[in-house]
């Protein structure tokens, strides 16, 4: 008969985190309150989201604004090399997603998803040393722009080929109902990239196994100039059904959309319920890239959507609750002034370094656990924040 | 004769081919209406129209698969990689289905799959490779990597001509870097070697942007007469002219943009080690990327890739030897 | 404005049939009437079959299970090198569909489909030959098995990269419409290549270009020792519509349902009504290779399958009609002796062309026509039986 | 000790690791209920369960990305090809995310790659291939081709326990033909070269079903002494021990059962000429497959592979020399 991996012998080799929720899924006591959200991982289904977590979903949109916007003027400096990637426009894509997502869950962020990042604690000089290619970015200048992932925060840097890292979430996801642990793994996806063979092989794969991954649809209507009606016949999201994965479309613009549908189809996945496929309707608002002027655009298309900003909306909606949204604006641009200011003094790497690291010659290292501010998660969040800080 | 950079010279040749030859179409990401990534079919959609120049989803298993498939039925697919890095992930129909086709079954397969290869300008792991070691391991494929905007259109159209599968290596960074007088009209460029610079003392040998950085390396060099060998086309290999220029240079610097191991280097040592021997009066000396990806931030990039300095020490230490 | 392809110059370059495709295509009047079914590709819609009709879909399906229960004997006996992979139970997928293609549709035909090759014209020697690596088979030794294509039928072989050729399929397909031609590609693909990224690429890019090309998903109940419920959650049938293209599901064991449903589609495709997904459900009968016991399948499933054996079913009806099905079975059987003897006699190949024709040297060889034994064909059949001859 | 074909030691040190490591976990087409397409897992799925001996859909990618996902998070996942030449189907995933992982971010992939390679055997264009060279022109990724049981196990163990991608090419025509006296429980073989038998007068330097051809070839050849090193470990290759080999012998032939262009043999004869360069007696001659499909009948795959005949021939020419 089948070894039962009741209590894994493997747990002990585990950072504390992977541990924790090992012990969890074994009947042992979590340690303190640590990962008091999993231990409970079901949120309550009404109002999730605290006032506190309403700013901090503005915080993180207009974060991601603001550094994508200094950075272009970085690069216009050029102060960035090769070209600049942003997700102008789609912020609440990447934040309201990551936003639901515990600390000991795994994500792959994309290149549009900067906000992700931040949500999951990455500090902002070391984004802006990224696109620098300074010694102190978070691939120290191994990669560029937004291909890079924190590992110390439970991410995983993206490679190029789109849409590749839906196969390694799903891998992630394999890992963890194999290991019976309480754990979700999500990843981004693009439109475009819905085309190619992995998205197939990772949906199929995850509904087979009826894994518990989440995958983020970012319908920005164009993958570079290709628009959708050249990419598919039939809206991606309803292939969903086909796979026997659950499909669902939301508002991409609407911060609160998607975190509640990230935060259900978590919970689904963590019920054994399997993967989801969520499209997010948004707007890619820039161009594929800093040289792309998007002469392919209809102006008209620009003009609604920019009357669909995410931050500006939001912003409304926090005034009316009384939030001043203007002074959470103001504390960014201060945040990432000083955050540019700190990556300019940041060395370039030595070249010396070029050659280091292509094996990995000691004990591989494991993924650490991301920030996670959702209120839901409070009492987890201290000791990400605290990991996170350890990274430098 | 037209003076064209690189690019102009290779937006020529297809031109010209798309012209005079209704089989020939050009398939890939974005290079319709946008004209390409780096704007190589930039109006080609005006002119043909976009039967003839298709905006194909983004799947690169795709482009080359259903490139092969209308090849077989009579057409001349010419299909662009967005980057030569993402064939990887068209590997499988190019190395397989295209590659042992005509062996398997006389079927010729005249697709050209286009891979604008190279780093030197911060594109990173991802944007910076130079893979035709893999389909110079892989049988059945052509592979050609001009280093000149002449060459860049006459190979372009001797790709499309070719009743072969052809890989054709355009190197980024030499794009907009490199001009050159280019006759106008379709004529093709033979898959052979070119003497870059004839010399007596040493051979380098290089391809693509590597022949730029050999000449410059050899212009003075302790005065000695230093011949650089443009390989052009690396399936075929020209084979006699490699062991030509080693029988008149007796001393060889081989010199790759590529990770090292088992790379077109490799290759051509590995020729002259067992075929031109006897001709050698110092050992076959190699300069190539070492096997690392290729870094983003300058510096690194710079350590990684053959410049300059390292191909001047290496001719150096060869003469003196 | 973009060129006109009203009459491509090209087209002269073209092989006898496809000139005369591009010229139908393009209001000249067909040579003679040597391909008048595709003058009028809209066969009547009732009963389209006449009775030589069906006496010929029962020799192609016999020839094939002649041919193969042969082969095995020979494998057995050790004449057959490498393993031997056979179509048994599946004789009706492969000859219903390649009997509604027309000459010069093109096909790729799998590895369980051999009852396409014979109705395309293959001769019986020449297959015995492959199988057997010797000079005479269809690559000459090669390759083996029925990994192989005869160009002068217009069939394409296959690679073992399972589904692959189902992109070839629909690039033929993308030809064929860029020139205004009436053809149509048609492959086969397995349950288990369905989870392949090619598979996928495939339906997505074929719908969104609307191509006339018809896959038929030989739903066989394993891919090897894998079942259906380790593939995929959702029949993949279902996925036709979420990519935009007809699906349609029919019993495999019917022969005359999957001519008649592959009849529909390639109308469909001729007409631009893109490409269609055919799931024909049957049954392997015999495992995965020779070497394969299959004791992974359970019993009750063979016999379920047993009873629906395509052969007999469709004995017993031509047998109703009057049709002397015995007779048939004889005629074959003595045919295949024949070519089992032709086939012994046909040398090795000769060492020294191991090396040739890896690549083209000379003019690229267009495909050629495949015989089309369907009566609505019966005009065009004999320029293609002529050129079948002239192959060997 | 145990006497046990290649194919049984491959077993034994799959189990081995299975039992001792949980987070060892296999996965690939038909290697539960069936036990593979060659049994090497052969009642695997019995003794550790459908958790831990995944039957996985037919998706190259998707059993290389999923195992890369896998085994970032604390897994060590090995995963079979069922055939290697079927890693073209997962060509990107390999190169370009696990190949590269370690170096972009500090993220080691502790995965195996089963590649069951090599002819011989009918397998025919598709069932034949030698892929390694690929392997060994992307940055990141480890290559062992043991010859032995012995070395099978050890080194499919060292490749389960090493933190990177590790390729292991199990050559199939070595599986039942091979036996030797295997060491019981888990240890590992080295990543490094192996004298397979020593000698003065030539060295014959192989891996894979190759050395054992080496071997025959060599066992009795006008008398003279030549040594066959195995290199079993491609990446990281020993270049000590093969330049050591090299100044004792003065002569050396290269043998691959790869297509030769850019193959494994290209790599070790570029080293040879440029570093052992003055050791040298005689050409570096190399014997490979030509760059040709490999063909399913048994007279054209023999013309093809590299037999005994030919490397004696290629010896006593160079012995002469
Ligand atoms: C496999 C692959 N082919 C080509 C590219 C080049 N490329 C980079 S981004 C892009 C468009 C991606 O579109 P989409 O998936 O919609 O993502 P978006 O950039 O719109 O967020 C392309 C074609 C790539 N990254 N990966
Ligand atoms: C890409 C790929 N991976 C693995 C194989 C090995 N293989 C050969 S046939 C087969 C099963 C195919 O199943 P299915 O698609 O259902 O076709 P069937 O043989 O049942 O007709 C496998 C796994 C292959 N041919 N192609
Ligand atoms: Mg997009
Ligand atoms: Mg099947």
């Amino acid at each position: 008969m089948a070894t039962q991996l009741a209590r894994p012998a493997y747990a002990e080799d585990l950072p504390a985190s992977e541990q924790a929720a090992s012990q969890r899924a074994n009947g042992h006591a979590p340690q303190a309150t640590a990962h008091a959200p999993e231990a409970t991982p079901h949120a309550p289904d009404a109002t999730p989201l605290t006032r506190d977590d309403r700013i901090a979903l503005q915080h993180y949109m207009l974060l991601m604004r603001a550094i994508e916007e200094r950075a272009m003027s970085l690069y216009r400096q050029g102060k960035v090399p090769g070209s600049f990637y942003d997700g102008r426009g789609q912020e609440a894509v990447s934040v309201g997603a990551a936003f639901a997502m515990s600390p000991s869950d795994r994500l792959c962020v994309l290149h549009r998803d900067l906000g992700a990042h931040l949500v999951r604690g990455v500090e902002p000089p070391r984004v802006l040393a990224q696109y620098m290619g300074r010694a102190g970015g978070l691939t120290a200048g191994r990669d560029g722009n937004v291909h890079f992932g924190d590992r110390h925060l439970g991410c995983v840097g993206m490679v190029s080929m789109l849409p590749d890292m839906m196969l390694v979430a799903t891998g992630m996801a394999m890992a963890f109902k194999l290991r019976h642990e309480q754990r979700c793994a999500l990843t981004w996806c693009g439109d475009g990239a819905t085309s190619r063979g992995d998205f197939h092989e990772a949906l199929n794969w995850a509904s087979v196994q009826r894994l518990p991954v989440v995958f983020v649809l970012e319908n920005n209507q164009f993958a570079y100039s290709t628009p959708l009606e050249l990419q598919f016949a039939v809206d991606p999201v309803e292939r969903a059904a086909a796979y026997g994965c659950a499909g669902v479309k939301v508002d991409g613009n609407d911060v609160e959309a998607v975190f509640e549908a990230t935060r259900i189809a978590r919970e689904r996945a963590l019920d054994g319920g399997g993967p989801t496929l969520i499209e997010a309707e948004t707007m890619r608002m820039h161009g594929h890239a800093a040289h792309d002027d998007m002469r392919y655009v209809p102006p008209a298309l620009l003009e609604h959507w920019a009357a669909r900003d995410p931050i500006e909306t939001y912003a409304a909606r926090l005034e009316a609750e009384g939030i001043d949204a203007a002074a959470l604006q103001a504390d960014v641009s201060e945040l990432v002034e000083r955050a540019t200011a700190a990556a300019l003094e940041m060395p370039m790497p030595d070249p010396s370094m070029a050659t280091e690291g292509v094996f990995c010659e000691g004990e591989a290292e494991p993924l650490g656990d991301g920030r996670a501010p959702w209120s839901a998660y409070a009492d987890a969040a201290a000791p990400a924040l605290a990991r996170a800080s350890e990274v430098a | 004769m037209a003076e064209l950079t690189y690019l102009q010279a290779i937006s020529d040749g297809l031109r010209e081919e798309m012209r005079s030859d209704e089989r020939v179409l050009m398939m890939g990401e974005d290079i319709g209406a946008f004209g390409g990534a780096f704007k190589v079919t930039d109006g080609f959609l005006e002119e043909f129209g976009s039967d003839r120049v298709l905006d194909t989803p983004l799947a690169e298993s795709g482009i080359v698969g259903t490139a092969i498939g209308a090849a077989v039925v009579g057409m001349r697919p010419v299909c662009e990689m967005q980057f030569a890095d993402f064939i990887s992930c068209g590997f499988d129909q190019l190395v397989n289905v295209a590659g042992k086709m005509h062996y398997r079954q006389g079927l010729a397969v005249p697709i050209t799959v286009r891979l604008p290869s190279g780093g030197g300008f911060s594109g990173g792991p991802f944007h910076s490779q130079n893979p035709e070691a893999w389909f110079m391991h892989a049988p059945g494929l052509r592979v050609l990597a001009p280093s000149t905007a002449q060459d860049a259109k006459g190979l372009v159209i001797a790709a499309i001509r070719d009743p072969n599968p052809v890989c054709f290596l355009e190197h980024k960074h030499l794009y907009r870097r490199v001009k050159g007088d280019v006759a106008p009209g379709a004529w093709e460029t033979p898959m052979t070697a070119r003497v870059a610079r004839s010399g007596s003392d040493l051979v380098v040998i290089a391809y693509g942007a590597m022949v730029h950085t050999a000449l410059e390396a050899t212009a003075e060099l302790d005065g000695a007469s230093v011949e650089v060998l443009d390989l052009r086309s690396l399936v075929p290999l020209d084979e006699e002219a490699i062991l030509d220029s080693v029988a008149r240079c007796s001393k060889v610097v081989i010199l790759d943009e590529a990770n090292a191991t088992c790379a077109c280097g490799a290759q051509v040592a590995a020729l002259i080690a067992q075929h031109g021997f006897e001709d050698l009066d110092g050992p076959v000396t190699r300069v190539a990327t070492p096997d690392v990806p290729i870094a983003f931030s300058p510096p690194l990039e710079r350590a990684l890739l053959p410049g300059v300095e390292a191909v001047k020490e290496a001719c150096s230490e060869l003469l003196a030897y």
